[in-house]
């Protein structure tokens, strides 16, 4: 690694150098510059004009070209290599409440049935929230629970663990490990507590969820 | 492990008071501050002395009155128990680890801590994104097909989870799943059933096992199923007929052309 | 102007047409790419591997270069000319003293458990502080430990490596020179040793943490 040069030295330093310089300002700014502006920031008495131009000739033919719009220049990417950025546009749109929370309980207690899932919500699962995650492929269908009705149940997927960063689900921390770690913020009220353990009873009971896992 | 996450509330209280000792990060940090007074390299720290200079220190706090966290303390117990085993001769009869043994593990719990923070130190001191190098100013996404990407990250997850399981107490709308038979169920049940029901049979025989008896149970089957049963009906899947009012629902399955 | 070279064609483009464009996907992003990913956008039969091995000589001594994050590459602006882009320079929030060491524990003992992180700092972790690295995207879940209880274990991330310039969690700073000197073991407190087969930590055996990691 070469030493960083004094900007507050008489000398300016040798052209390859301003170079590098220039090619590095350009590459992080999030706008075109001038070069006046170019100028400005790099040491005193730089030829500004000269590194354009070096570093123009540089990129030339290469991925990446050094642009000229108005007075002002950019590092863009070649126009004959646009194709590849055809995937790169991407909206993003954040999980509805609903959705993050019926993911949060399929992950948690999988597989969940769709009652379950409404029971530890407290409210109606509607339609789309299940399409959208069965969509994203963050959640796929499991094995029919063997009780009344065969109720079909919910899992995550692979891709639901790649997008989290999680090695498997049953890494995600428990109640009482979400507590410590700071994430759980309301404490259940005293007297809440036995009200909680019937939960998890009724959930564990006939289920087998996940939170055995993690409730101890 | 359960026991640690059991009483964070009381560590939560002890760390408030460890802040207090002086600025203190527990005994540990305690011990290697003392521990730069020897003026010796770490695994050379003479661990008789530095448990004599913590009990000092523990017993200075006490006569200002400083409310010591229970950590300390527990240390202080610790350390006098080890300056016993270090100072009195080996007792032949006595199993266990010896006080050699006790203060190496001391000293290298210490000299892993120092590494630790000595470490810390040069990652910090790293060249950082941001600060000493940069991503690219203006990213381009120059594209022709457009991706939505749902955003929700793992701290959003754990966060909704925690939420729900902790706002019992706001349930707007809650039920027993074990005494609700729900439609879907029904209407699965009912359409294996039909196919072999070819003459007429009261509603009450289609209800699922160990639903047909009374009270709540029996009412959630029966609606569930009578439901299911007009769903199918309207599928042409099914035949209904009712002799009069209030008598029973009679059905049978209809072979589909 | 090039013609853009067709993607669906048969035969891969020349070598020196792959550098590009792997140099112009890159330099179009601002977070690192996986080979996997740069691979998903190159025509059929390129050489990514080759292609990023090209790319990394020719930015060698730039004002920009390719730098490598666990199996991920991003170009980034050569350190030495941090000074120059202070209009770029964004103000971390300042991590507690308690936050660095809890980061560092688990960089150099990954994976660490809570209770690992309390031993060696000898005072529990604050509420916040990993709630914090967490948010930071510096710090994930990894696999639960296999010993009775299940903790959760905590590792850093490819974040992690590209905020601090690290090709990969064997680069961390002294990292050798721990290990040599023994200060990555895990050493039971002696007398401890049966108790030990019981307790949450020991299980692993003296052979655990960063081994996992380097040994393949």
């Amino acid at each position: 690694m070469m030493d960083a040069p004094d900007p507050s030295a008489f000398a300016a330093p040798p052209m390859a150098e301003q170079e590098r310089m220039v090619e590095a300002i350009l590459f992080a700014c999030d706008h075109p510059l001038s070069a006046a502006d170019i100028s400005a920031r790099l040491p005193q008495g730089c030829d500004t004009a000269e590194a354009l131009a070096q570093l123009r000739r540089r990129y030339t033919g290469r991925g990446v070209v050094l642009m000229r719009m108005g007075d002002a220049y950019a590092l863009r990417t070649a126009p004959d290599l646009g194709w590849l950025m055809q995937a790169e546009r991407v909206e993003n749109r954040k999980l509805s409440r609903a959705a993050i929370e019926t993911l949060a309980i399929i992950a948690y207690h999988q597989p969940a049935t769709r009652t379950e899932i409404e029971e530890i919500r407290g409210v109606a699962v509607s339609r789309g929230t299940l399409d959208q995650l069965l969509e994203l492929g963050w959640v796929r269908l499991g094995r029919r629970r063997m009780t009344p009705g065969r109720p079909v149940t919910f899992v995550v997927t692979q891709d639901f663990l790649d997008h989290f960063g999680l090695e498997s689900a049953r890494d995600l921390p428990g109640l009482q490990e979400l507590r410590a770690a700071g994430l759980l913020d309301n404490r259940p009220m005293p007297g809440q507590a036995d009200q909680a353990a019937e939960d998890d009873e009724a959930l564990d009971g006939p289920v087998r969820g996940q939170s055995e896992l993690f409730e101890d | 492990m359960s026991d640690d996450w059991d009483n964070i509330d009381d560590r939560r209280a002890a760390e408030a008071l460890i802040v207090d000792v002086d600025g203190f990060e527990g005994p540990l940090d305690l011990l290697l501050t003392l521990s730069r007074s020897q003026k010796v390299d770490l695994r050379r720290v003479s661990v008789l002395q530095l448990s004599e200079q913590y009990l000092n220190f523990i017993e200075q706090a006490r006569s200002l009155r400083i409310e010591l966290a229970a950590d300390y303390l527990v240390m202080a117990a610790w350390l006098a128990y080890l300056k016993s085993r270090l100072l009195l001769p080996p007792d032949p009869a006595e199993d266990g680890p010896s006080g050699e043994d006790l203060a190496a593990h001391l000293a290298w719990q210490l000299e892993r801590l120092q590494a630790m923070r000595d470490v810390a130190a040069r990652l910090m001191g790293r060249d950082q994104k941001g600060r000493d190098f940069f991503v690219r100013g203006q990213p381009e996404a120059v594209a022709i097909t457009r991706k939505t990407e749902t955003q929700a990250s793992l701290l959003d997850l754990m966060r909704a989870y925690a939420r729900l399981r902790t706002r019992d107490e706001f349930r707007p709308y809650a039920f027993n799943r074990s005494d609700i038979y729900a439609l879907e169920a029904a209407l699965e049940r009912l359409a294996r059933l039909l196919p072999v029901s070819q003459d007429w049979a009261s509603l009450q025989q289609f209800l699922p096992e160990g639903w047909g008896k009374a009270g709540q149970r029996r009412r959630s089957a029966l609606a569930s199923t009578f439901a299911a049963s007009l769903e199918l009906a309207k599928q042409g899947k099914v035949e209904m007929r009712q002799a009069d009012a209030f008598a029973p629902v009679q059905l049978r399955g209809r072979e589909t052309p």
